[in-house]
């Protein structure tokens, strides 16, 4: 088991690193990343949704429906956890 | 009103998820009729999205009014329509089946049990639905965490199966959003049409291709491709026997469907198929994934073991019809999307029937099944039958095109896999159906009795066995129409690149 | 070749945090230890994306200043502020790790209630005992 | 070629159909209805057959579209000359088959009957579906149906004997499907098109004639199971454990037929007459059939058990007719084709008469028939028409037939195979002589006194109808349905079109 860990590690390692060399420089304003879709979260944010901070304007309106997952997931985490650690009422739990 | 179904399909369940727990605090009962009404109403919506689709086009919905690339979109083709009509008939049909097996089950536990079945529903739903490659990350990851826990309260050994999946399942999602990662950092978009667009100019770069890597290893991993499967028979053979009829069938064919989306909507089939050689590699993979699952599956006696075993080569089925990358391949994949989640869901309908009427699953002690559950069994003879593509059940016809599929391309080897495969399955399935049927009666069922005790006809409680048989119908008419399903929607679900 | 590591060292750290998670994930014998592993893979994710909203020169964090307010949208400096969009998939990110972590602890406490005990091979050794 | 559009072909398909649901219904408790289903739809089903016979004879084509699958290829029925001929003897010996059974059933009060009465309506429905096939993958459809209807059949007895014979029957049948599948589907590819013509269509495509030869050899494999081709008959023989009626079925009626009825289709209607001669397969298939004719004959001389010889028998006769179709002159077709209906007629009345004789006496082997012919006259009577025909002797119709298939290996100047006619002419004769001798001629074993005792007149009476239908047809071929007209009339189809 130990070798096949390494092997998937290093084959993953090997795949990120080979993806490296044509990624944009460390905090490259005109990556696709920062100017394609986001300069228009940045300038509309305060107009379209009266929110000075765009990650919240950005998680609560435009992406809104991520959050709506977001908090779903917690909600499931929690049920599953119910689920799963609820001993039964009547007889002792194992 | 037709617009706003995209969004029904998927806020109603998830908000009547969130009241479950109220409900079952107030009256246990009312959990199962409240789940049933809530599909009820999914399986109309994704209907009147099926049929605006075919009398008007596609669409897009916006959700909040943003519009894409910066908002998140739901777009709807007739790919994810016909999905989504699979996905939310075969939930309807299994929660209806559910009422007893988890009174049997699960005493205790039915309003949480039933929230997250909701939960997972929705979540499958939403992978289906969406036009947003990281909402489709978080929906993906409601539907896996509320099938961990679902699976983990199975049967001996479910738990250890579950973290197992939790491990393998967490490093799937992983992937496909270090994939997600490396697109936006490439493209800047989440949107799949706007990636669509902007792709096509940049195949050559070498960060679209890790990001393509990632994203086919995860989907593997989420729909249990080979060799990714590891996690996936232990997981599926010790859950409850609702969800196992549940997760089974719907879990993968999400996840091929996700696989199709990505290599043929948000990449072109020129990249997935000419500049990496992923499409050869997956062919082999399900090649040897067909085999593979049919010899394990005849190593088992135990019924729910055999059928996880065939799913990994069904599975295998329809990664190779989208490794063959041509039109009628491809029809032949999506067409068994549809067939495989009904003879899947109606297998594992029938082996929880059998668990909770007869407390084995062990094939060598089902004599006389034929007699004591008459219904059921004929119910598991069609789909045995359909498996083992015998026509006029509809996997003959998914079969049919496969086949079609891999000539066209050339491929003989993975022909002759298909036609061995169905031979392994009905060696598997004739196996079982002699011995329901023909062995001569051995004192295996209420063996307390007499030695001439005559068997009694003891059929599955109405709520497991009506649909049972209606999927088993189901496997029939898909068989006959499956003409003019492909004709009316799946021709059209095949991408439009081809 | 110094700039391929140092420019882009972000990278460099995730890949290595990736690799490490991922051995641990696959490798270790210990159920936490492995979910330990999740979380450092998780995290080196986070952090991946983290790093994509960097912009050099000047840019801060993506909070309109108090005064910007009311030069209207033209006087926005997209260069001034840092990429949101990755913070906000990240915080749906981290939610979702800190929830499958979560599940993921309810699972090992259902497994130790059964097998009082978390090390693998040992959980293995009692099923084959029991002969399950 | 006219056209005539009507839906009698899908009745004459769904009428057993149906009436196999009904008996289903009405389960064991009500035996005379459930029965007179079967007759009911027995009768129906001979009048629409019959009622084509004149519209057939004017030389015009009876078409019906049920769906279309994809372009191309549809399920469709088309009544030609050829499949009408299959479709009559199919029909009109089910009404024979039918009210014996009853009489075989009752008689030895055999278990599971309404399984029984279930599958034999399905078989029927099957082989109607075959004979009005208009193309291959309707044939398919229809043959691996009739597979699956069979094998309940042949597993009736629930024997551990009954249980491997079913088995070895479906690897048999089932792996042939596969090969035909993929033959099929390959023949798809290369032309096209799948609808059967009078002089075949295959050579129209792409295929180069490495491919052809393969698929030819790939299709007569396929079919060449279930016409019991040598060394692909095995299952044949072990299938004898089935009751006689089924064995009757199996070897007279349809399935057996069924594979033949294949064969000669793939022969004359999809490589056709013309490709055959030029790719020099006729010769070489006209030498491999005849190993078949010979040796089964030889086989059958060492079968003690009545049943087995009869089998052996049945796969030359089965060879006979294909060699005659392959010899691929006019007169040699005809022999052929009709060999086909007369075949039917003697061999299901040797069948019903080896059945009676079980009834009555529980004899199963050659050897303990001594002096039965004193015992039951009329049924031994029969077995003497039905034996001599087969060797060729007139007036009955075993002569016609032998005649023109003697005429066909003159015509194609290839005296080798007259000598093969010949002999297994002779060989015929010289298995089922010792029978008619011992069973007149021979005492009852010591103890035993001579008495009229002959088995029940349900099953006495088809008996006698099939062995003077024997005579009546060797007399006047074109008597009642025309078989001679209808032969004639579908050579003339495939050598004016070739």
């Amino acid at each position: 088991m130990k070798v096949i860990a390494l092997i998937a590690a290093i084959m993953t390692g090997a795949l990120l690193i080979y993806g490296i060399e044509e990624m944009p420089k460390w905090g490259d304003p005109n990556s696709p990343a920062s100017s394609h879709v986001s300069p228009l979260y940045i300038q509309e944010a305060i107009e379209k949704t009266a929110t000075p901070n765009m990650v919240t304007a950005v998680l609560a309106d435009y992406r809104g429906y991520d959050t709506l997952g977001e908090t779903t997931v917690i909600f499931t985490a929690g049920i599953a956890c119910v689920l799963m650690l609820r001993k039964k009422r009547k007889g002792g739990g194992d | 009103m037709a617009e706003q179904f995209p969004a029904l399909i998927i806020v109603v369940p998830l908000i009547a998820a969130f009241f479950i727990p109220v409900i079952g605090w107030w009256k246990k009962q009312l959990c199962y009729p409240w789940v049933v009404a809530v599909l009820v109403v999914t399986f109309i919506s994704s209907l009147g999205i099926i049929n605006t689709i075919m009398t008007t086009g596609k669409f897009s919905y916006r959700l909040g009014g943003w519009a894409p690339p910066w908002g998140i979109e739901y777009a709807l083709d007739y790919l994810n329509a016909f999905v989504l009509v699979i996905v939310s008939f075969i939930s309807l049909m299994v929660a209806v089946y559910s009422k007893k097996s988890v009174e049997d089950e699960l005493p205790e536990k039915t309003a949480p049990f039933y929230t997250l079945f909701l939960l997972l529903v929705a979540g499958l739903l939403g992978i289906v639905v969406t036009g947003d490659v990281f909402n489709l990350f978080v929906f993906l990851e409601i539907s896996s965490l509320s099938c961990y826990a679902l699976i983990a309260i199975g049967e001996e050994g479910a738990p250890i199966a579950s973290f197992n999946y939790v491990i393998m399942g967490t490093i799937g999602a992983c992937f496909y959003l270090l994939g997600v990662g490396y697109l936006y950092i490439a493209t800047g978009s989440l949107n799949m049409a706007d990636l669509a667009v902007i792709l096509p100019n940049m195949y050559h770069s070498k960060i679209i291709l890790v990001a393509f890597a990632f994203f086919t290893v995860g989907v593997m991993v989420k729909g249990a491709v080979f060799p990714l499967h590891i996690w996936m028979p232990d997981a599926y053979s010790t859950a409850p026997s609702a969800v196992s009829a549940l997760i089974a069938p719907l879990m993968t064919k999400v996840a091929a469907y996700v696989m199709i989306r990505i290599m043929f909507t948000i990449f072109q089939p020129r990249f997935s198929v000419e500049t990496v050689p992923v499409m050869t590699v997956l062919g082999w993979l399900s090649f040897i994934a067909i085999f593979a699952g049919g010899i394990k599956a005849l190593a088992q006696t135990d019924l729910k073991k055999m059928l996880v075993y065939i799913l990994v080569a069904e599975v295998g089925y329809i990664v190779m019809g989208v490794s063959v990358a041509n039109k009628i391949g491809l029809t032949g994949a999506i067409l068994h999307i549809l067939n495989d989640a009904f003879m899947m869901a109606c297998l594992f309908l029938v082996v929880g029937a059998i668990s909770y009427r007869i407390g084995t699953r062990d094939i060598h002690k089902l004599h006389n099944l034929n007699k004591i559950m008459p219904f059921t069994m004929g119910a598991f003879t069609i789909t045995a039958l359909s498996m083992a593509g015998i026509p006029p059940a509809c996997g003959f016809f998914s079969k049919w095109y496969l086949i079609l599929g891999t000539i066209e391309a050339g491929q003989w080897a993975f022909a002759a896999a298909l036609l061995c495969s169905s031979l392994i399955n009905a060696v598997l399935f004739f196996r079982v159906i002699e011995c329901a049927y023909f062995k001569p009666m051995e004192p295996a069922y209420a063996n307390d009795g007499g030695e001439t005790h005559m068997v009694q006809r003891d059929e599955a409680p109405l709520t497991m066995l009506v649909p049972i048989v209606i999927m088993a119908a189901g496997i029939i008419l898909l068989g006959i129409f499956s003409g003019n399903i492909i004709s009316s929607i799946i021709q059209f679900a095949v991408p439009a690149s081809f | 070749m110094l700039d391929y590591v140092i420019g882009k060292y972000n990278f460099w750290i995730y890949a290595v945090l990736m690799m490490i998670g991922l051995y641990a994930m696959m490798g270790k014998k210990n159920l936490v230890k492995k979910l330990i592993g999740m979380n450092i893979f998780q995290s080196a994710i986070i952090l991946f994306y983290i790093s994509t909203g960097v912009k050099t020169g000047g840019a801060t964090v993506p909070i309109l200043m108090g005064h910007a307010q009311e030069h209207g949208h033209q006087a926005i400096d997209v260069a001034g502020y840092l990429n949101p969009l990755p913070h906000v998939l990240m915080l749906t990110a981290i939610v979702v790790s800190i929830a499958t972590t979560g599940v993921a602890l309810a699972i090992i406490i259902l497994i130790y209630r059964r097998y009082n005990t978390l090390e693998e091979n040992e959980i293995l050794k009692i099923r084959k005992d029991t002969g399950v | 070629m006219d056209v005539v559009c009507s839906s009698r072909p899908l009745w004459a398909v769904l009428v057993s159909m149906i009436a196999a649901f009904l008996i289903l219904a009405t389960g064991e408790k009500n035996r005379n209805i459930r029965e007179s289903w079967t007759i009911i739809a027995a009768l129906i089903k001979f009048l629409i057959v019959a009622s084509m016979i004149p519209l057939i004879l004017q030389g015009k084509v009876i078409e019906y579209t049920l769906f279309t699958f994809y372009p191309g290829i549809c399920l469709q029925f088309r009544v030609d000359a050829f499949g009408m001929m299959f479709g009559i003897v199919a029909s009109s010996l089910w009404i024979a088959t039918s009210f014996y059974s009853i009489g075989y059933v009752r008689s030895l009060n055999e278990h599971a009957q309404t399984r029984y009465f279930f599958a034999f309506a399905m078989c029927l429905s099957s082989a109607i579906g075959i004979a009005f096939s208009a193309n291959l993958l309707t044939l398919l459809i229809f043959y691996e149906i009739l597979t699956i209807a069979t094998y309940p059949l042949v597993a009736h007895k629930e024997t551990p004997e009954a249980i491997i014979g079913g088995r070895k029957y479906l690897v048999y049948t089932l792996v042939a499907g596969c090969v035909l599948l993929f033959a099929i589907a390959m023949t798809y590819y290369l032309t096209g098109t799948l609808d059967f013509k009078a002089g075949g269509f295959i050579g129209e495509g792409r295929g180069s004639n490495g491919i052809l030869i393969l698929l030819f050899i790939m299709f007569i494999l396929g079919f060449g199971v279930k016409a019991g081709i040598m060394p692909m008959h095995e299952w044949l023989p072990t299938a004898m454990v089935a009751p006689t009626p089924v064995s009757a079925l199996l070897h007279a009626v349809a399935v057996v037929k069924a594979g033949v009825f294949g064969c000669l289709r793939v022969i004359l209607y999809v490589f056709g007459p013309n490709l055959l001669h030029d790719l020099g397969l006729w010769i070489l298939l006209a030498y491999f059939i005849s190993i078949t004719v010979v040796g089964a004959g030889f086989l059958a001389l060492g079968q003690d058990h009545l049943k087995r010889r009869l089998a052996f028998s049945t796969i030359n006769n089965l060879a006979i007719i294909i060699l005659g179709a392959i010899l691929l002159t006019k007169s040699s077709m005809t022999g052929g084709i009709i060999h086909l209906a007369n075949h039917a007629f003697m061999k299901i009345t040797l069948f019903f008469c080896a059945g009676a004789i079980y009834v009555k006496t529980h004899k199963e082997y050659v050897s303990q028939l001594d002096g039965v012919g004193r015992q039951m006259p009329m049924t031994m009577g029969a077995f003497a028409i039905g034996a001599l025909g087969l060797s060729g002797l007139p007036p009955i119709n075993g002569f016609i037939s032998k005649w023109f298939l003697c005429l066909g290996a003159l015509e194609a100047k290839q005296i080798v195979f007259l000598f093969v006619f010949l002999t297994s002419a002779m060989l015929d004769a010289a298995f089922f002589f010792p029978i008619i001798y011992n069973s007149f001629f021979k005492k009852l074993p010591a103890g035993i006194v001579p008495h009229f005792d002959e088995a029940p007149m349900l099953m006495v009476i088809p008996i006698t109808i099939t062995a003077l239908l024997s005579i009546v047809f060797g007399i006047a071929p074109d008597a009642f349905v025309r078989f001679f007209s209808i032969a004639s009339l579908a050579v003339q189809n495939i050598l004016g079109a070739g």
